[in-house]
């Protein structure tokens, strides 16, 4: 293993872990924007955590600190509580209006 | 203590008042105007018998910023809490007739603005006449709007409204200009502010800030839009409060917190001042000649009386200073006697349209007789305290230049015109169905009246002992002013 | 320091009340509860300290606001009681969301640590989403619900990347630490890059323009006391937070970004205040004023350098409570005659001139008029402002000042002027309490503002 | 393809398909156990969520209609602006001191284990309370009005 | 002192006792209690006047206490007796008092008798303040006083809103010179620090002012006087004052409050002497309205109005006389003038009283037969006007021609030429108004009477006092004592010295004898062509609107007054509309009001952004990052 972790910063500079973190954050960004369906914004979302428990990750193993990995159970918990949330807010929106589409909630303007 | 005394016990009479009930509001709020006067004759005393050194009382209010609650009683001030302490209960007397709906509520206001207009005229600490500025403003909007007895609801509303955000813009930036003063002298207190050294860009742009507060609220023109409609909605009592005191705020505070504080801006400024002023002047009188209603007149004509009362403040000369105090003065009781008739003709006739009325001096003699002698002082006839101010004053502003004292001294022939037009219009002439059977005054009201005119030739005939009294903190700020 | 974890066994004990049948008890035991943290809160004044490695901090920026904190949430708590009482059943829940959301505030005024802040901040969040979208069978409150979490989860994202830059180029979660490596060392771009992301997820939370668009809709469609909480323990808090992150570790990002905060702060203010204008819905109004009073405080956070804690407290103090009695005024209101618009208050000086009264010395002090607390709030803020050189913004919160005395004069117009229908009108004691509990603290802390003041 | 695949369903598979992606980088970095929690967490049990609430709804199908033209092009064009702007600013960081020496050991459990429950022991404690209030969130929204169910 | 105050107080208190009592009073007593507070004062008066006549008497000049004063500035309420004031003194109280007997009689029947004594009084009050001022401010306050009091009786009848509409046009054109009275004493208090009369005179001396500022003040305190007493071109609210009742008229509006500007004038001939620039001035003004209003008074038919240019047409005399550096000349004629016009006034007011208010000369005639005390002491009276000798005008106008013929040939032609015209509507006046038959109404004839001895009294009185008048002072050329410009040397001693004035010029007595010669031949032809067209081919003046030519225009007064309200009246009412309607409220107005609206407007808008989509929200917040993140980052 320790071959390999030398070899990972030797061989890809922790640079490219922030680009290819941004480019997910971004692709994450573009879901959030691109669609209506609520699910896939929410999905989307994760895919925008996602990128940054990588680089928190990243980052963890460049430190040789634990403490970003430590930080990345708390994402992820916040994740799945606000996947929860979420998703059952949702539900009581589908009961009512039996649609995820975001662009049809807009009672609320002005 | 006399001072806390004075300055508190409207407060504590509002509360009294309030919790009176509707039945016995008036007689205590009329109680507690008269314990307030008693209170200002004695404190007359104690400034006479203190050679007529400023009163004052400090105390430690707020110690980040430093605000202490700072009174000072000297000659200026004592002359507009004796104005105030004098023509709130006699305001509320004139009341007295009429059955107010929620007494309680607007005798407890109007006590409460009591308190305000006294706080103000008694600060020496810049923050503390602020928060007392907009504390009299308060009681003062709620009267007007919830009393107006004017028929045409919304547009009450809407002119009192008008007045309320317009004045309270105003004061903003003077509070903007506290705060800006504070940084640099570290305290409120007035004789700090006074002794400071601000650099001239500073003092110019301070000036403004201040300026803007006190110019609405006295109006200066064209800031007067507000007063026209707040007085004609007001109800009578609202409008003399607002007329015969509360406008006094802003031409005191030009003299306590103005120029002292920023000479140089005062310097810098003062022929645009001078020019607004005057404009106001004419303007106002010029207005005024056409109106039909006998409240916006009168509306109008004190706009003109205290443009010349501003340009006299800003002559920087003592004749200015003293004609521009014994006019506040004279103004207060003059156009408290002047909205009374009007109170009085609507009441009886129900209109206050000039066009409509007419003939009321033949069956109205002595109410004739005391409205004119208010009218002849309001236009400044000698004998009559208007004309000591109006005298002083146009002197000063002829000593600062000769062709404005000309063109504002026209409002000596405009003020004959509009208001002997006015008063022909509405009492002589043939009675008319609404005049026919307006009754004479009841000893009420010709109580109010006496008060008045005894005060009104007290002015114009001895004058000298009330500027005496005025003079040293007239010399103080004057020689502030000139620093 | 303890404050927070009494909270969080507070909540507990509500979930477990229930459990035992103990559902009369939970809302006194939930406001003793709050009271006994709120006198130990106190008593943690002037120790400073922090604990279990620096993730929570006791000092008196924290004790200050956690009071207010609490305090807010006592009146929430006691509202509580009657604004769920056709959802008896489900009263513990409510409140330990409730008391939770709490936790997330007091977590955000004394984290040391940012896996505090973030923690705190999704505590919050999360129980805000939920009570935001609580009524479930109303469409308005589920797009509130909807909206708000959206739109939160995805500035949390924000947020999270922006922590990660900053440990990326720190290595440390601990504020401590990062104060310290900014100060020793030059920082990088990615410093500023992540100050920055977590600069405008904070903007977000404390609705900041050009962030703000989630507020009005969310507070309009949210239970009203779900509402009240948005606007004054959740903004508050997130104003806290702001305050601590930024006077501390993030000191050095001010400089590049003044333009940002200076725009930030005219924009809030402008845009809240004229927004507000046009509003029929009290509850928008003050949503509206609410980002307009985020705009104020923005005012104080732009003037860092000179330490505005006090400002901020004593505005936070003096909004939060002119809010807290507008909002139960307006529940009360809502659930005597059923509408949120401002024609519901018409006549109410006639009806109900306590109410009534209270309602105008609510809105007399958000629109800063003396002796009341808003007043000072302002005061302290644009003092300190002109104070650091923010002159000009200065005055264009002034102007904006004038404005919003337009909307808020509008209520008390409506409450004096307007004739209104006749119905019955029910005031409960808990609201009496709060409301005047609250008029009362805005009288005090406008004459003696001393009190306050000195704290910081 | 998360992003742009047009049945829900699909976009989850796929979405599993790119966690296991970054889990991979995860061992790549020595994280073993964190890549093992991450598909538990998010291969197992959040997207079983997602997927149970998406077969719960049916939602299955391709129903969703498209934003219009112009909103689709403005996220698009603002998407890419962010990542232009991301890339550019973060590229500005290019002096990063060297890694320090790696211990390797950072990624195990039993590190891992000392690290969360001894400095961060507060805020996972902390945690819970997020948990809680999830939970408590999620049976009161989801919960039928017993009213209804009668 | 005290006794000079009892003087003025007594006329106030008397003011006091009617205006607050008087209602509840007998009208007679009501009356003699005006009536007898003014004699008192005259009797007080009279014995200044003949301590003063003796010798014994000094001038007093008192400070009776400080009016206005702080600091550095001080006016004092002071007062003044010295032969001039004491002339006046005599004239006011003397006048006045057969005037308040008078008016027992005439005012009778009205209900607001007791008003019209209290008016009457306070007027006596203000007018003597005027005189015995001690400086500029006192006599201004008695100067606005009598204003109002000549405000309040002309209109006494105040349902007739033409009569106020006279009043108020009598005050405000009043005010209009006060104003210049106003600037000139700033003038002078800026100068000279004082206001008192003898300080100033003394300080002339000392303090060096500029000539233009003494022309300015002179000029300035002219205004005053021409706005008082009627001069051109502020005269035509008095011919419209004549809507009071005639013993108003009589008082103050020919006997003493419009000869305050001549008073005023003679007071501050110290200043006036400084400035000959001013001097000319008030000569060509004088004359001018001298000239003006005879012409005038040629072409009216109302007895009073007559009269009244009359009366504006001889002080128009007496400031030329003024002008041209003759004092004393000026204010003899205004004693005289006091008697003979005051005669004429309740004269045509026993008329009036007659015919029940009828006023028209072309509806009179004959009176004689029933009013024979009226119509002599009008005639007497007219006489005196018409400067025949021996009567009173006489010697007063021709001591002004005199010295107008030393000053300036033009201006002597031109009071000529006016005396001419005084002769003849005068005795127009007189035939058509006593000679003939009667035009009236069988109603009017019917009750035709001469008026009851309280009305003739005055009117016998003051007919006699024009007719022996004149013997006061006596031209030079008869080798008498000319009394009065001894007694008032020592007043204008200054004047005399200064100018030498007319008295070192009358050497020539050949001259003078001519110009007097002149002056009665003319009044005699005059008075002849007045026989001729009125009591030889009795013509009458033709009815309104049927005259025509020039007549037409003097009989409408040059359209002075219809000149006035195109030009001043009119345009000030629409300015005033236009400020108030355009520019108050559409403009200043509209801005406040506009800048609200322009909030609500702009919030409005902005309302509009906030449109309830997530993803528009969303969109925003991403492009508002990136737009941070560039500005931040890629600026640099």
């Amino acid at each position: 293993m320790m071959n390999v972790m030398l070899s990972i910063f030797s061989v890809v500079p922790i640079q490219y872990y922030i680009f290819i973190s941004a480019v997910l954050f971004c692709i994450g960004v573009l879901g959030v924007l691109f669609r209506r369906n609520a699910i896939i914004i929410f999905m989307s979302v994760e895919l925008m955590l996602n990128s940054v428990n990588l680089l928190l990750v990243a980052f963890s193993a460049y430190h040789n600190d634990a403490s970003g990995q430590v930080f990345v159970f708390f994402v992820m918990a916040v994740a799945a509580a606000e996947v929860a949330v979420g998703l059952s807010i949702l539900v009581t929106i589908y009961r009512n209006v039996h649609s995820v589409d975001i662009d049809e909630l807009k009672s609320l303007k002005h | 203590m006399l001072l806390l005394l004075t300055l508190f016990l409207p407060l504590v009479f509002a509360l009294l008042t309030y919790l009176s009930g509707n039945r016995f509001a008036k007689y205590i709020a009329l109680l507690g105007g008269l314990v307030v006067f008693t209170c200002c004759s004695f404190l007359k005393l104690a400034l006479v018998h203190n050679n007529l050194a400023p009163l004052v009382f400090v105390h430690d209010w707020i110690s980040n910023p430093h605000i202490s609650f700072a009174l000072n009683i000297d000659g200026l001030s004592l002359t507009l809490v004796a104005l105030t302490a004098f023509l709130v209960p006699l305001i509320i007397f004139t009341t007295f007739r009429k059955e107010i709906e929620n007494a309680k509520a607007f005798y407890s206001l109007v006590m409460l603005m009591e308190f305000g207009l006294l706080g103000v005229f008694m600060a020496s600490d810049g923050f503390l006449f602020y928060i007392f500025w907009e504390l009299a403003l308060i009681p003062i909007y709620f009267i007007a709007l919830l009393w107006g007895e004017n028929k045409d609801a919304a547009f009450r509303h809407r002119a009192i409204f008008k007045f309320f955000v317009y004045t309270l813009a105003g004061s903003l930036f003077m509070l903007l200009a506290f705060i800006y003063v504070y940084q640099i002298a570290g305290s409120f207190s007035a004789s700090t502010l006074y002794s400071l050294n601000l650099t001239d860009k500073e003092q110019s742009v301070l000036f403004w800030a201040f300026f803007l507060a006190f110019a609405i609220k006295i109006p200066v023109f064209p800031f007067h839009t507000w007063q026209p409609d707040t007085y004609k909605e007001s109800p009578s009592a609202g409008t003399m409060l607002l007329a015969g005191i509360m406008l006094k705020m802003g031409l005191y505070a030009l003299l306590r917190w103005l120029l002292p504080v920023v000479p140089h801006g005062v310097m810098l400024w003062t022929p645009v001042v001078m020019v607004l002023a005057v404009i106001g002047v004419i303007y106002g009188s010029v207005i005024a000649i056409k109106q039909d209603d006998l409240k916006k007149l009168l509306a109008y004509s004190s706009f003109a009386h205290v443009g010349l009362i501003t340009a006299g403040i800003f002559t920087l000369t003592h004749e200015g200073f003293q004609g521009a105090v014994v006019q506040m003065f004279a103004h207060g009781f003059n156009v408290v006697g002047l909205f009374f008739a009007a109170e009085i003709i609507f009441q009886r006739t129900g209109t206050l349209s000039i066009s409509q009325l007419g003939g009321i001096r033949t069956v109205a003699p002595k109410f004739a007789t005391c409205f004119m002698i208010v009218v002849l002082a309001s236009v400044a006839l000698p004998t009559t305290n208007a004309f000591i101010g109006e005298f002083l004053l146009l002197y000063g502003l002829y000593e600062y230049n000769t062709w404005l004292s000309v063109i504002a001294g026209l409002t000596i022939i405009l003020g004959a015109v509009y208001m002997l037009r006015m008063y022909q219009n509405v009492m002589l002439g043939e009675t008319n169905s609404l005049t026919a059977n307006f009754e004479d005054l009841n000893w009420k009201e010709l109580t109010v009246f006496v008060f008045l005119i005894i005060g009104i030739f007290e002015i114009g005939l001895v004058p000298s002992q009330f500027m005496n009294m005025v003079q040293p903190s007239l010399d103080l700020i004057l020689n502030y002013s000139l620093r | 320091m303890n404050t927070l974890i009494y909270t969080s066994a507070l909540g507990l004990l509500c979930m477990l009340a229930e459990m035992a049948n103990l559902r009369k008890l939970i809302l006194p035991i939930a406001v003793a509860g709050l009271c006994v943290i709120f006198g130990l809160n106190v008593t943690d004044w002037g120790k400073n300290g922090a604990y279990y490695h620096n993730m929570v901090v006791t000092d008196n920026f924290s004790v200050a606001f956690s009071g207010l904190l609490l305090l807010l949430g006592i009146f929430i708590t006691l509202l509580a009681g009657n604004f769920y009482k056709n959802e008896e059943s489900k009263i513990s829940d409510y409140l330990a969301i409730i008391i939770f959301t709490l936790c997330g505030a007091l977590a955000l005024v004394s984290f040391g640590n940012l896996a505090m802040f973030f923690l705190g901040i999704e505590v919050l969040s999360i129980s805000l989403y939920i009570l935001a979208g609580s009524k479930k069978k109303d469409v308005r409150s589920n797009e509130a619900g909807m909206k708000y979490f959206l739109m939160g989860s995805f500035a949390s994202g924000i947020l999270l990347f922006g922590v990660a830059l900053i440990y990326g180029e720190t290595g440390s979660f601990d504020l401590g630490a990062i104060s310290n490596y900014a100060s020793a060392t030059h920082p990088s771009v990615l410093f500023y890059a992540g100050a920055g992301m977590i600069l405008i997820s904070m903007l977000f939370k404390v609705s900041a323009a050009p962030f703000h668009f989630w507020a009005p809709d969310v507070y309009e469609g949210s239970p009203t006391l779900t509402t009240a909480m948005m606007a004054t323990i959740a903004k508050i808090a997130a104003f806290a937070a702001f305050y601590r992150l930024f006077s501390h570790a993030f000191i050095s990002v001010f400089p590049p970004y003044a333009w940002v905060f200076t725009a930030v702060t005219a924009l809030t203010i402008t845009i809240g205040n004229f927004t507000a204008l046009n509003q029929d819905s009290f509850k928008r109004m003050l949503a509206f004023s609410g980002i307009s009073h985020a705009g104020y405080l923005m005012l104080g956070i732009i003037s860092l350098y000179g330490k505005t804690d006090n400002a901020i407290f004593f505005y936070s103090f003096a909004y939060g409570i002119s809010s807290m009695a507008a909002f139960a005024i307006a529940i009360v209101v809502a659930m005597n005659l059923g509408s949120e618009k401002i024609e519901a208050f018409n006549g109410l000086g006639k009806r109900k001139p306590f109410l009534a009264a209270a309602l105008t010395i609510a809105m007399l002090s958000m629109a800063g008029i003396p002796p009341l607390a808003g007043f000072f709030g302002k005061y302290y803020i644009f003092s300190e402002a002109i104070r650091n050189g923010h002159l000009w913004i200065t005055v264009v919160a002034v102007i904006n000042s004038i404005v919003s005395v337009y909307y808020y004069m509008k209520v008390v117009l409506a409450m004096y002027t307007k004739d209104s229908v006749e119905t019955a009108f029910t005031l409960k004691p808990a609201y009496s309490f709060v409301i005047g509990f609250c008029i009362l603290l805005l009288f005090l802390a406008g004459i003696f503002p001393g009190l306050l003041t000195g704290l910081l | 393809m998360t992003v742009l695949s047009k049945n829900p369903v699909h976009s989850v598979i796929y979405l599993i398909g790119c966690f296991f992606a970054i889990a991979g980088h995860y061992l790549l970095l020595n994280a073993e156990f964190l890549a093992v929690v991450h598909i538990i967490v998010y291969a197992g049990a959040i997207m079983v969520l997602f997927l149970s609430t998406l077969m719960l709804m049916n939602l299955n199908d391709e129903t969703e209609q498209h934003k219009p033209a112009l909103a689709k092009i403005g996220a698009v064009i603002a998407a890419g602006l962010l990542m232009l702007v991301l890339v550019a600013v973060l590229k500005k960081a290019d002096a990063l001191p060297a890694p320090v020496n790696q211990d390797l050991s950072i990624g195990t459990i039993k590190n891992l284990g000392k690290v969360l429950l001894d400095e961060y022991l507060f805020p996972f404690e902390f945690s819970s309370v997020l948990f809680l209030s999830a939970m408590i969130g999620a049976v009161l929204l989801t919960k039928k009005e017993k009213s209804q169910t009668a | 002192m005290n006794y000079l105050l009892v003087i003025i107080l007594l006329p106030l208190f008397g003011f006091l006792i009617n205006a607050f009592i008087g209602k509840k009073l007998p009208k007679t007593i009501s009356g003699i209690i005006g009536s007898g507070t003014i004699l008192v004062s005259f009797v007080l008066s009279s014995v200044f006047f003949l301590g003063f006549l003796n010798g014994t008497q000094q001038k007093i000049d008192v400070d009776v206490y400080d009016w206005i004063a702080f600091g550095d500035f001080k006016i004092t309420f002071g007062l003044l007796l010295d032969q001039l004031s004491v002339m006046w003194l005599m004239v006011i109280t003397g006048v006045g008092f057969l005037i308040h007997v008078y008016s027992m009689g005439y005012m009778h029947e009205d209900e607001k008798f007791h008003n019209f004594f209290s008016y009457l009084n306070l007027f006596i009050f203000f007018m003597l303040l005027l005189v015995l001022g001690n400086n500029f401010l006192v006599t201004f306050i008695g100067w606005e006083g009598v204003g109002l009091c000549s405000y309040l009786l002309i209109g006494f009848w105040f349902k007739n809103q033409d009569y106020n509409n006279a009043a108020k046009k009598a005050f405000v054109m009043n005010r209009i010179g006060d104003l210049g009275f106003l600037i000139g004493m700033f003038l002078l208090l800026y100068n000279f620090h004082s206001l008192h009369f003898g300080t100033i005179q003394t300080a002339l001396g000392t303090i060096q002012v500029s000539h233009a500022t003494i022309v300015a003040i002179t000029m300035l305190l002219f205004v005053g006087a021409m706005g008082k007493s009627a001069q051109l071109p502020l005269y035509t609210w008095l011919p419209d004052a004549m809507a009071g009742p005639t013993p108003v008229s009589a008082l103050i509006h020919a006997a003493t409050m419009v000869t305050a500007g001549i008073y005023m004038i003679a007071r501050a001939h110290f200043l006036y002497l400084l400035a000959p620039e001013t001097m000319q001035f008030i000569a060509v003004i004088g004359a001018a309205t001298a000239l003006f209003a005879a012409t005038i008074g040629v072409f009216q038919n109302d007895i009073k109005k007559v009269l009244a240019y009359s009366t504006v047409s001889q002080l128009g005399l007496m400031f030329m006389a003024l002008g041209i550096g003759a004092f004393t000349s000026g204010v003899f004629h205004v004693v005289t003038h006091a008697f003979f016009k005051a005669c004429l006034f309740l004269g045509s007011g026993s008329v009036i009283h007659a015919l029940h208010g009828e006023q028209d000369i072309r509806k009179m005639g004959g009176l004689r037969k029933w009013m024979p005390i009226t119509f002599i002491t009008f005639l007497l009276s007219s006489l005196a006007i018409s400067g025949i000798f021996p009567f009173a005008g006489f010697f007063s106008k021709d001591e002004i021609l005199a010295a107008a013929y030393e000053h300036n040939k033009v201006l002597w032609a031109v009071a000529s030429f006016a005396s001419f015209l005084t002769a003849f509507y005068m005795f127009r006046l007189v035939f058509l108004t006593f000679t003939g038959d009667f035009r009236g109404t069988e109603e009017q004839k019917h009750h035709l009477h001469e008026s009851p001895s309280v009305i003739t009294f005055p009117l016998i009185v003051l007919a006699l006092l024009a007719v022996v008048g004149g013997f006061m002072g006596l031209p030079e050329v008869f080798h008498a004592k000319h009394f009065l410009k001894e007694f008032l040397n020592p007043v204008f001693a200054q004047a005399t010295q200064a100018g030498g004035e007319m008295g070192a010029h009358e050497t020539n007595s050949s001259i003078e004898i001519m110009l007097m010669s002149i002056a009665s031949i003319l009044a005699v032809v005059a008075i002849a062509i007045a026989y001729v067209m009125y009591v030889s081919r009795k013509r009458i003046p033709a009815k309104d609107g049927e005259q025509y030519g020039i007549g037409k225009i003097i009989y409408n007064k040059y359209y002075v007054d219809e000149i006035y309200n195109a030009l001043v009246v009119k345009p000030i009412l629409v300015l005033s509309e236009l400020a108030h309607d355009v520019l108050d409220r559409t403009f200043v107005d509209g801005i406040v009001n506009w800048s609200g609206k322009f909030s609500l407007m702009a919030g409005a808008q902005v309302r509009k952004i906030q449109n309830g989509s997530i993803g528009f929200y969303l969109l925003f917040m991403v492009v508002s990052i990136v737009a941070i993140f560039a500005f931040v980052f890629l600026k640099n």
